[in-house]
């Protein structure tokens, strides 16, 4: 595999920067009641596994789908922020037209299939498009992620163990961020080092993969990706966190937690090691980065004021369109 | 039309089979559809017809059925999935109504989901309380699928036909009772009975016994025995729980007046709950009678014999209701 | 009677306090029930009180929780299991109609199923489709169950109580939008409110309002309006919706002549359809209109505010509905 | 562990013996119609690994629960033939009082939890009878076989992992007999070995046993329910093979796998090689032995005939009575 070069590596950093800016808005939109709703999941901490993994995927071919932690996907696949945030503001240019809301971005240009809210319900979606990549004969792969808590539940199981059967094209990443809500792991799985599943199901196991470092997120899915595309399914465990808890909501990290998170912001900010990293490695590069720092914050001011000038849907026209295709 | 005398099985299985050649992206997939050719022998043949590629045996893993059926008809195919019986699509009930019925909703028209979920329904055959529903209400409860289900071999060809070239999700429950009934199937390879359309299976003008499935075998029996004294009844076949034909419905009861609902399934929440709802509402002023319903006891279903048919509708029981309100 | 002034919450919390020290068999198990606190704050301080062998966190499984639960009473421990949303039981669907339900039927009485299924329940907040579910009709639809929907703080008191010590099965669903609504709670350790048994909560004499769970407030913010026209409603909580206590709703009808049902679940094969249904069967003299129903409109909940409340009932729409039935 | 006393082993050849006279009665009585309804999967073949893991337990301590291929457990547990025959006929004195049918025997003073007919919902059961256990410090294990098919299913997942989670008393034994229904384990199963799967679990696992060998299934069970009663949850795969097929109107033994079949009766019978092991061990045996088989073939005619006296349930009464508990 040829080493991503400086461009590759500059844009990477551009995608990370923005998810990270785009999140706290949402955070502070969510305070301010201009995002409504009881959910919102954002993705800080877990920048390098979205970006990372999307950049190994060959575009117009492989495809992706995720949870309701799906904010950086849509941002790492291309989706412009203004449309994603139209979204979270439930407007009508909004990605799913103000109906789906933050668990349900998707993109089908960007072959990103979309979040979903019941946990593990995506999983046999995943299995489906995979398949329908083998019937076409499309070369194509489906990356899906997969919350550590998810794990757990049957649709993982029998996801992975049909993908195993029918040798599918589905790389499986486990975006283990150590909780489930406000459930560790060792109190969900009987064995917490979950990527020790796959062998049962004639899944290749890649193992543990450092989540805070795009480096190596990139190397593993790209290896990943090329083998699903002609052997079958792998599973990788991405080992990374969550900065704003479970939801919004969430308090744990005021209290309990609060020890914890500090250390993983200080010692393993994904954006920071990447940046130092960069810096160290390519001169003159600093400069550069800081402008992608102020686009990143210009981009999402930009969208928040598009998403706001948009019009909330209000007809029982909207609210019934769409129901079946006619 | 020229038509063939069918057993509903053979009906079935000729629909499933000029659809899967006349278009490659129709596959089948489920429990022993291939080898064992089908528990109802419905595909009997069809792996050596089409292959593996197109007949799918797969795992006893209902929630990745159902769940990669959905994710396998976004991404462009045209999947039936089939349960072996619609006891184990309870299993996948998330899958089903909470996947395929509101994903063209909730991401805005963005996906089609393009499927037919079959599943043989009913009971009758000491197949206790588990294996023995026809819960077909439970699914049509939701908006977003289609609920077809066939009372006649010819129905169950065009109803099938439908359902495969329609473009939203359809759940096809197929009576086990009826599979070895005979009835004609037109000889025409476009033989397409629209979604949402009732049909009168007998003109009458005393009473309308209105039904679904099995029980227009209940009404049409109960029709000719209530014809001996003089009682001329009028059976709608609803064919689709979902959509609703109720305009044919109110049309003939506000022909006769009088109605009597006649179901296989349980009698809480159900079908002739909707159906006297609908009436009462719409036919106010054409009430003559209460409208009764004759649907299976309140009670699971056990598993010796004579008890298990006092628990179930029958024609008899339909004979009684009628002559209660006349 | 004493009594204090409780929140919904709080009320369910006592009751489950108190169970717990009364009766040593009885636990709580479900997601995030402990350390968390519970998703809605029910069992808040329980993991303090009992420790971890009566509150017990789970994985995100439910079908084993389901399950689980199912053996557990069968070997005579008294299990509370907790779905965080009632949209989650949809993947216990099984557990709890097929096998908490009939396992008492199917042994001939060989062995007791005594649990309680907490739920919570309903939609409003921009959860979006898949969790924006009022479905106690699905479960209702099953014998061998008992489904109890409280509509008050002091109902909710007493009708957990009694599932608690009852000997079958209950699914006990509680309204998400209902948890912060005060009400006076009973100061009585055994105050048990009999299964199935419904409610008059304002005595009228125009029109019924018949309804359960937050139909209530919308049912009785209509009857206060309407008073100013000098319509006289009144309500009938059912509170359970299996058993069906049809005899008051009859007796209520059979004053009345009129009746709107009101109810936060989707329409079609519904709380309002078995009622209306009934009704027109049993007091069919009586009807001096056609009965109506409030439901929510025929679609999945979308996210965005203005179209989401556009579908869900409210008590504007319950007074139009009276209106035109007078 | 002593090595089992001549008296313990002509009990267990005793029980295989019944068991194979009783299973072959039932597939005669079915042909006779004299056993009626759809379903009859019959124990033969299995005997050892029921009868090896039922000499393990604890009697009065430990418990057991299967799936709808219950007749062997039955027996083996000590259910007397005539009660169970009974239940095949449906009649009042079954052990289900006729209301469960072959799939749904038990019984409570046995500790036997019951045979279930729906793939995998009996395993969350053995979980919740295992916390129960737990819970209450008995000390009892609950042994919970699983089909080979069975473990593709998400019942299976959740309640291994829920069983690691929690360290529960349980012994889960797969009867791998390499085939559901149609379907062979290389088809339903990623990795084949099914027994690796413990380990995603925190689930001990002990490997592959040979299920034919009533000797090494009595050894593995017994090493199993000690570490199962002091240290948690461990699994064991048993090899098996099903002689009269998935159910007694399985056809692929007449064609496909009739050499199959063959081989496993001349080379791996159970019966036969422990008879053969027994002979070569204690002189004098045989007579004994002789008298087992004939004192079998007493037996399951006697039962037959008491069945076949008692009588049918027929009332409305018997039909009604434990839906719920009063
Ligand atoms: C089937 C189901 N059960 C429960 C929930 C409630 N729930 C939403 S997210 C969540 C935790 C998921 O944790 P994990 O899979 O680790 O993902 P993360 O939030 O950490 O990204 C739970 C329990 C749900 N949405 N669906
Ligand atoms: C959830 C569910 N899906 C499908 C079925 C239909 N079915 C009954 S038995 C069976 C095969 C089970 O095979 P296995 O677990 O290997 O057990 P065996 O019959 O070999 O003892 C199937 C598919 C069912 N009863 N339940
Ligand atoms: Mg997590
Ligand atoms: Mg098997």
């Amino acid at each position: 595999m040829a080493a991503p070069t400086r461009e590759q590596q500059v844009e990477w950093y551009r995608q990370m920067v923005l998810i990270r800016e785009f999140e706290e808005a949402c955070y502070h939109l969510y305070a301010q009641k201009r995002i409504t709703g009881v959910y919102l999941h954002l993705y800080s901490g877990h920048e390098a596994v979205g970006v990372g993994a999307v950049a190994a995927m060959e575009r117009g071919k492989d495809h992706i789908i995720t949870a309701y932690r799906d904010h950086g996907v849509g941002l790492a696949v291309g989706v412009e922020a203004k449309y994603l945030m139209s979204e979270m503001m439930g407007r009508r240019d909004g990605v799913s037209g103000g109906k789906g809301g933050s668990m349900h971005l998707a993109s089908r240009e960007h072959n990103f299939w979309g979040g979903y809210a019941i946990v593990g319900g995506h999983l046999p979606l995943a299995t489906g498009i995979a398949l329908a990549n083998q019937y076409n004969q499309t070369g194509g792969v489906v990356i899906s992620f997969i919350g550590d808590g998810a794990t757990n539940n049957g649709y993982f199981h029998e996801s992975l163990n049909l993908s195993g059967v029918w040798k599918l094209p589905v790389v499986w990443i486990i975006e283990n961020n150590l909780y489930g809500m406000g459930t560790e792991i060792i109190r969900s799985a009987g064995n917490p080092i979950l990527h020790k599943r796959a062998a049962g199901y004639g899944v290749r196991d890649m193992e543990r993969v450092d989540g805070q470092n795009i480096l190596a997120m990139h190397a593993a899915v790209k290896e990943a990706i090329e083998y699903a595309r002609t052997e079958g399914p792998v599973l990788i465990e991405a080992m990374t966190y969550r900065y704003y808890g479970h939801g919004v909501s969430d308090k744990q990290y005021d209290t309990r937690l609060a020890d914890e998170l500090a250390q993983w912001k200080a010692e393993k900010d994904p954006i920071h090691l990447f940046r130092s990293k960069l810096v160290g490695r390519y001169k003159n590069i600093e400069l550069e980065l800081n402008r992608l720092d102020d686009d990143a914050k210009k981009q999402v001011a930009e969208a928040v004021e598009f998403a706001e000038a948009s019009p909330l849907p209000r007809t029982m026209d909207e609210l019934l369109s769409n129901i079946y295709v006619d | 039309m020229a038509t063939k005398n069918l057993p509903m099985r053979e009906a079935l299985r000729k629909a499933l089979m000029e659809e899967m050649h006349r278009d490659q992206r129709v596959f089948i997939m489920g429990q022993e559809v291939g080898y064992w050719q089908g528990t109802h022998r419905v595909t009997r043949g069809f792996i050596e017809e089409f292959g593996e590629k197109r007949v799918r045996d797969t795992p006893i893993s209902e929630m990745a059925i159902g769940g990669a059926a959905v994710g396998a008809a976004m991404a462009g195919l045209r999947p039936i999935a089939e349960f072996m019986t619609i006891n184990f699509a309870f299993l996948a009930l998330d899958a089903i109504v909470n996947h395929a019925a509101k994903i063209h909703y909730m991401f805005d028209g963005m996906f089609k989901v393009p499927l037919v979920f079959r599943a043989a329904s009913g009971w009758g055959d000491q197949a206790t309380a588990s294996h023995s529903h026809a819960p077909e209400p439970i699914f049509a409860h939701f908006p977003g699928l289609y609920v077809g289900c066939p009372a006649t071999a010819g129905d169950a060809y065009g109803m099938l036909k439908t359902s495969i070239r329609d473009d939203n999700p359809v759940l096809f429950s197929e009576s086990i009772a009826l599979y070895a009934k005979p009835g004609p199937v037109p000889d025409d390879d476009n033989y397409l009975i629209p979604v949402g359309k009732a049909d009168i299976k007998r003109p009458g003008r005393h009473v309308s016994l209105i039904t679904y499935a099995r029980g227009l075998e209940w009404s049409l029996l109960a029709a000719k025995e209530l014809e001996k004294d003089g009682i001329d009844c009028e059976v709608v076949d609803l064919r689709w729980l979902r959509p609703l034909d109720t305009a044919l419905v109110f049309e003939s009861f506000k022909k006769t007046g009088r109605a009597v609902i006649v179901e296989e399934s349980l009698p809480f929440y159900s079908f002739g709950s909707e159906l006297a709802a609908q009436i009462q509402e719409h036919c106010f002023d054409y009430m003559d009678a209460p409208i009764k319903r004759v649907s299976s006891l309140d009670v699971p279903l056990p598993y010796s014999r004579h008890i298990e048919l006092m628990a179930l509708p029958n024609a008899e029981k339909v004979v009684a209701a009628v002559k209660e309100i006349l």
